[in-house]
């Protein structure tokens, strides 16, 4: 029996009247000790107090400046992340009949042998570079299916590579043969060799010409409609538009703003949403004045202060992490 | 035109041309004009050989054949030897890689100025004058390449680009590795200076969004792909 | 956007929630810390300093007489008049190493200083050339590099009497292929960079290049290589007199004097042997930590490309 | 794959033949130039009382009185044909001295190549794998300890311990001094030290260099990729760390033929091993031509065809490579 991916709503493994599993961060934080630098620049405050969720069957867009620490989140949720970093707060995997696995504190083997690849599967950026470049794409498909438990003869392979566009016969080829396309294709397929409910995809558009862009855009909404959820990690607003059903925007580590993408995309309510969205050269093309704050000497307050023509002394302190973390939302900006 | 020296600006023309890297033919017989005053567009799929003409266009890479003329003079010497260099700016794709790790950001932008024979002085002034333009903190100016941002560095690029004042400059996927906006602050300032000084842009990218937002209606070319096949492939 | 960071860690990382370092703690390789920075210096930079003051103060102080002879004292062991012994000839080792020493740092300058210049000659010249010259070029240093050093020094010297001269000679026509190969790769990596061209467009003569990114970025690498042959010398001079073709026998040389040493080895006094032996590995040993401990805070510093 | 393997193997034929042809010409001019004249040399001390007539007549015969470039293509001519002359040390044709010492060298060069991977393997990866535990460290401070002692002092210094103290070994030579015929079980018990010293002084510099290669491969991108897609640990690091780490290893054992050389000259040195490489020493005292330049001649040809079989085995080994060959 050849394996067939049938889309996860029907598959016996999730109830389709339950909420089904999702992942649910709560107060995460990532920071760095480096070292050779002067004491009050040695932490590097990567990701400060994340809160959000992502539900079977939704994608959530985290999006902002490069430099901001979201990639670092892709790196935390799976345990990926050097020694030097401190990772704390929570972030559980919920799923139906089963008790929930917390990311932040599970041993290497617990994440090993039970999240990655099951239940979180990760699409890298650069995928061509997390190819082992000795070995064929093939030999590296058979291996992860074997590893996670799933026949892995030559008609599945044969199978899962259809499933992603692939020629069967492109699986031959070394990492280094792969043209941008079909690298960005073995990783979707190597991500989705255990049919894992959650999808964590960092920066798949990243350098890619604006058709291939589409080819990904569309394959993200796929899963998501097959009722996986997905975590699109990316800077490019263009591609979150067409896929994320809420974005998550982020600034200097921060979650500043997490709206429905109808809400972000139309009526961005927090000033650096509003600011992205009017960088953009389809809409007004005017740049966001002064530099993003270096991670490790964050100012106090909102981090946002030194570039906001709305700020005032309430901004001195911390805004509540609400759905929009600002003393003073816009209320109608609307975005040309 | 505000240029002093040289003849009226009549556009950086590039006719015919050829460029193999052995064996393999990226650029045949490929022609492109950079008219002066006007946001010219070079657009197509990675691979299609923009940046070999980039680096043609700047009078970097001698063509194996094809013909370069610069304001109406033929480009007869390339590189070292090529007199013209100063007046073609290029700007890189990768910040990172066209600045030397030991020089602080404003040796970067102050170099092409003492290379001309400016004194140091006036030179620094006048450095610190661009970098103000670019909105780079005086504190930034004295970090290294490993201390600042893409963003930072692309910056002290493109501030060291206008330092000569070219009268053409070449963007050569000078934003796809920043964010949105950078990018847009960085093309605000190419803006301009390009009104100020009346000077030629080409903006090559594969970015069709900002290709339309940026470049004069119906000045963006096209490159095909390198073997022809589907884009998408 | 890559905000790179030095990122070596404090040793014992703050990231391990205090688990101690069990012989084999089961910790994956993958959790390690990043590479940490290796102890100071002092112990390297006191041992040649020790070093150096003995081979310029000791033969001011103690005239050595290369021809003395006193069967009287021959092979006596270690004690407090003569604290390395005696050799068979009577001869205390002590001094006698201390100018071997002196003779083999001598050695090491002269014929790392000659190979690296040649190696840095030819390595700029066939890097700047660059296409068949440099291809050329390549082929004869691996011409060169594939006669074992040994042999070809041993080749030479026997061609030549064996002298001081004669050493610097072979061991410097040897060696110069190592700094050929790095300088010209360290060459043709820099004419590649970007920022090269940038300096072109910017209008930089060619000479200004050189002055502005050539000189500065190659000259730690022809440092290190002068620095990194002189252990490599100072091991030839010695193999070459540990064979009898190196200095001539009376004069003191440490293979010399590890090479008379063997014999009496056998009966069991080892002392003749095995301490000028020390003064070979004590200041190789030394030069290897310091610009191990140099190459960590030079070299692009360990940088944790924090995908932030 | 085939084509590029057979094109590098043409080219690096191609390379090899005016290589040897240089070396010897090299050599040629060198002794020409040399001071030893070898007709006194010859006569040994019989040279102050023959008459300066007899001298002529030896030197017309030798033909050394005739232009250099004739000497020089008559020897050639010879060495093509396999004549290698005569040692003027030992009295007899080259290639029987070499004849009946090459066994040995290779005897001791290869026991002591095997071991220099077992040796390097076994250590070096454990010593990346526990990066800067205790056992890093150790291994790590022997290594570059051992690296800086020259391999005769340690030689000397395992005599002195396991032949002299603890009298486990023989201090040297290729069997008992009472023996009379070669018994194998004696040859093995006399081969064991120089082969040990040989191999522990080659393998500090390759266990380092593995160490180093594991430890930067583990930091790699895809490393992060395989773990990501759920491979359990062991998994990663054997089929997908190691054997990319160890790639590169393929091809320094190439390059370390030389140091190989050198040390067998030592180590059959001190050892008295009747090996052709210390028999290039004596060659060297007796400024003996014929022998030393063949000898010479001969350790180049083993470094190159060493560096091929390298070369070779990399481009088997590394896809990449297998399509561009190389250079």
């Amino acid at each position: 029996m050849s394996h067939t991916f049938t889309s996860i709503r029907t598959s016996t493994s999730s109830q389709t009247v339950g909420i089904g599993s999702r992942l649910r961060v709560d107060g995460l934080s990532v920071r760095f000790q480096i070292s050779g630098v002067a004491p009050d620049r040695a932490t590097v405050h990567a990701v400060t107090d994340a809160r959000f969720e992502v539900r079977q069957g939704e994608c959530l867009a985290l999006v902002g400046e490069s430099g901001c620490g979201k990639s670092v989140m892709a790196h935390a949720l799976l345990g990926l992340l050097p020694a030097n970093a401190e990772v704390t707060g929570a972030a559980r995997l919920e799923t139906d009949g089963a008790e929930p696995v917390d990311l932040v504190g599970a041993p290497e083997a617990v994440l090993a042998r039970r999240v990655r690849g099951r239940m979180i599967g990760l699409v890298p950026q650069s995928p061509a570079a997390h190819l082992t470049p000795v070995r064929t794409a093939r030999a590296q498909l058979a291996e992860a299916l074997r590893e996670l438990g799933r026949p892995a003869g030559s008609d599945d392979l044969a199978a899962l590579a259809r499933r992603v566009g692939l020629r069967p016969a492109d699986l031959d080829l070394y990492p280094h043969q792969l043209s941008g396309g079909m690298a960005q294709r073995v990783a979707n397929a190597l991500a989705l060799a255990g049919d894992p409910w959650l999808i964590v995809a960092d920066e798949p558009t990243t350098g890619l010409d604006r058709p291939l862009v589409q080819t990904i855009v569309s394959e993200l909404r796929r899963l998501t409609d097959e009722g996986r959820a997905v975590l699109l990690i990316t800077h490019d607003l263009r591609a979150a538009e067409q896929v994320a059903d809420r974005v998550a925007v982020m600034y200097a580590g921060r979650i500043v703003s997490l709206t429905s993408a109808a809400e972000f995309f139309a009526r961005p309510r927090h000033p650096y949403a509003a600011g992205l969205l009017d960088a953009l050269p389809s809409r007004r093309f005017t740049p966001i004045p002064g530099h993003p704050p270096e991670l490790t000497m964050l100012p106090a307050g909102c981090a946002f202060r030194p570039r906001c023509h709305r700020a005032t002394a309430a901004c001195e302190r911390l805004p509540e992490p609400d759905e929009v973390a600002c003393h003073h939302p816009l209320e109608h900006h609307v975005v040309r | 035109m505000l240029f002093a020296e040289g003849s009226p600006a009549e556009g950086l023309r590039a006719d015919g041309i050829t460029v193999a890297y052995d064996r393999r033919r990226v650029l045949d017989g490929t022609s492109l004009t950079v008219r002066p005053g006007i946001v010219t567009g070079l657009a197509g799929p990675s691979g299609c050989g923009k940046s070999t003409l980039a680096r043609v266009l700047a009078m970097l890479l001698r063509p194996a054949a094809g013909r370069l003329t610069v304001d109406g003079t033929e480009v007869r010497r390339w590189r070292h030897r090529a007199d013209l260099r100063t007046r073609v700016a290029l700007i890189f794709q990768q910040p990172r890689l066209a600045v030397d790790p030991r020089f602080t950001l404003l040796d970067v932008i102050v170099e092409p100025l003492l290379a001309a024979g400016r004194p140091a002085a006036d030179a620094i002034a006048h450095g610190e004058r661009l970098a103000d333009e670019m909105s780079l903190t005086a504190d930034l100016l004295t970090r290294r390449r490993h201390e600042v941002s893409d963003g930072q560095l692309q910056r002290a690029c493109v501030a060291r680009a206008l330092a000569l004042r070219p009268r053409y400059v070449i963007c050569d996927e000078m934003t796809t590795m920043l964010d949105a906006s950078t990018q847009a602050h960085l093309v605000a300032r190419l803006e301009s200076y390009r009104q100020e000084t009346g000077a030629g842009v080409l903006a090559v990218t594969h970015d069709t969004d900002l290709l339309a937002r940026w470049c004069e209606a119906g000045a963006v070319h096209h490159l095909p792909a390198p073997d022809g096949t589907s884009l998408v492939r | 956007m890559t905000q790179t960071f030095d990122s070596g860690t404090r040793p014992g990382g703050p990231g391990r929630s205090g688990r101690s370092g069990g012989l084999f703690r089961r910790d994956s390789a993958f959790r390690r810390a990043p590479g940490r920075r290796r102890g100071s210096p002092r112990l390297a930079v006191g041992t040649l300093i020790v070093l150096g003051l003995a081979v310029l103060v000791v033969p001011v102080v103690a005239r050595l007489d290369q021809q003395l002879v006193d069967l009287g004292a021959a092979s006596l062991p270690p004690r407090p008049a003569h604290p390395f012994g005696t050799d068979e000839m009577g001869r205390d080792v002590l001094l006698r190493a201390v100018y071997g020493l002196r003779v083999s740092l001598l050695v090491g300058l002269v014929a790392a200083l000659v190979s690296v210049t040649i190696g840095t000659l030819v390595g700029l010249v066939s890097g700047a050339l660059g296409g068949i010259a440099d291809r050329f070029i390549m082929r004869v240093v691996d011409g060169v590099n594939s006669i074992p050093h040994l042999l070809l020094g041993i080749f030479i010297v026997a061609m030549i009497k064996p002298s001081v001269g004669a050493v610097i000679v072979s061991v410097a026509l040897t060696h110069w292929t190592t700094t050929a190969r790095i300088i010209r790769s360290e060459v043709l990596a820099l004419r590649s960079r970007p920022f090269i061209d940038a300096a072109i467009s910017g209008g930089s003569s060619r000479l200004r290049i050189v002055r502005r990114h050539f000189l500065p970025h190659l000259a730690p690498h022809v440092a290190l290589a002068a620095v990194l042959m002189m252990p490599h010398a100072i091991w030839h001079e010695t193999a070459l007199s540990f064979l009898g073709l190196g200095l001539p026998p009376h004069l003191a040389s440490l293979g010399n004097m590890i090479n008379d040493g063997a014999r009496s080895l056998l009966a069991g006094n080892w002392w003749a042997s095995i301490f000028p032996g020390l003064f070979i590995l004590l200041p190789t040993l030394a030069i290897s930590a310091l610009t191990q401990y140099w190459r960590d805070r030079t070299s692009p510093r360990w940088r944790s490309e924090l995908q932030l | 794959m085939s084509r590029t393997l057979a094109r590098m193997a043409v080219w690096r034929v191609a390379f090899a033949v005016p290589l040897l042809f240089a070396v010897t010409a090299g050599m040629f001019a060198l002794a020409k130039a040399s001071p030893f004249d070898p007709i006194r040399q010859y006569l040994g001390d019989r040279a102050q009382t023959t008459s300066p007539e007899v001298t002529a007549r030896i030197r017309e015969n030798w033909g050394l009185d005739r232009p250099l470039i004739e000497q020089y293509l008559d020897w050639l001519g010879s060495l093509l044909r396999g004549d290698l002359g005569e040692s003027r040390s030992l009295h007899r044709p080259v290639t029987d001295v070499i004849g009946e010492r090459l066994g040995w060298s290779l005897l001791v060069v290869g026991g002591a190549i095997v071991v220099m991977l077992i040796v390097s393997l076994a250590v070096g990866l454990p010593a990346a794998w526990r990066r800067d535990s205790w056992l890093d460290r150790f291994i790590t401070g022997t290594a570059y300890a051992n690296e800086a002692a020259p391999v005769f002092w340690t030689g000397l210094i395992a005599i002195w311990i396991f032949a002299v103290q603890l009298r486990w070994l023989p201090s040297g030579g290729l069997t008992d001094a009472a023996a009379t015929t070669v018994r194998p079980g004696d040859v093995l018990r006399h081969m064991i030290l120089p082969v040990a010293v040989l191999a522990f002084s080659q393998s500090s510099w390759l266990l380092l260099f593995v160490r180093e290669s594991l430890i930067n491969t583990l930091r790699e991108d895809f490393v992060t990729g395989a773990r990501a897609r759920g491979l359990r640990e062991r998994t990663v690091l054997v089929r997908h760390a190691l054997r990319s780490a160890l790639l590169p290893f393929i091809t320094l054992l190439g390059a370390r033929i030389p140091e190989l050389v050198t040390g067998a000259i030592l180590v059959e040195t001190i050892f008295s091993w009747p090996g052709v490489a210390g028999t290039s020493v004596q060659a060297a005292l007796a400024a003996d031509f014929p022998l030393l330049a063949a000898l010479t001649l001969l350790a180049t040809l083993a470094v190159v065809v060493g560096n091929l079989l390298a070369d070779a085995a990399y481009v088997i080994a590394d896809p990449r490579v297998r399509v561009l060959g190389v250079s």
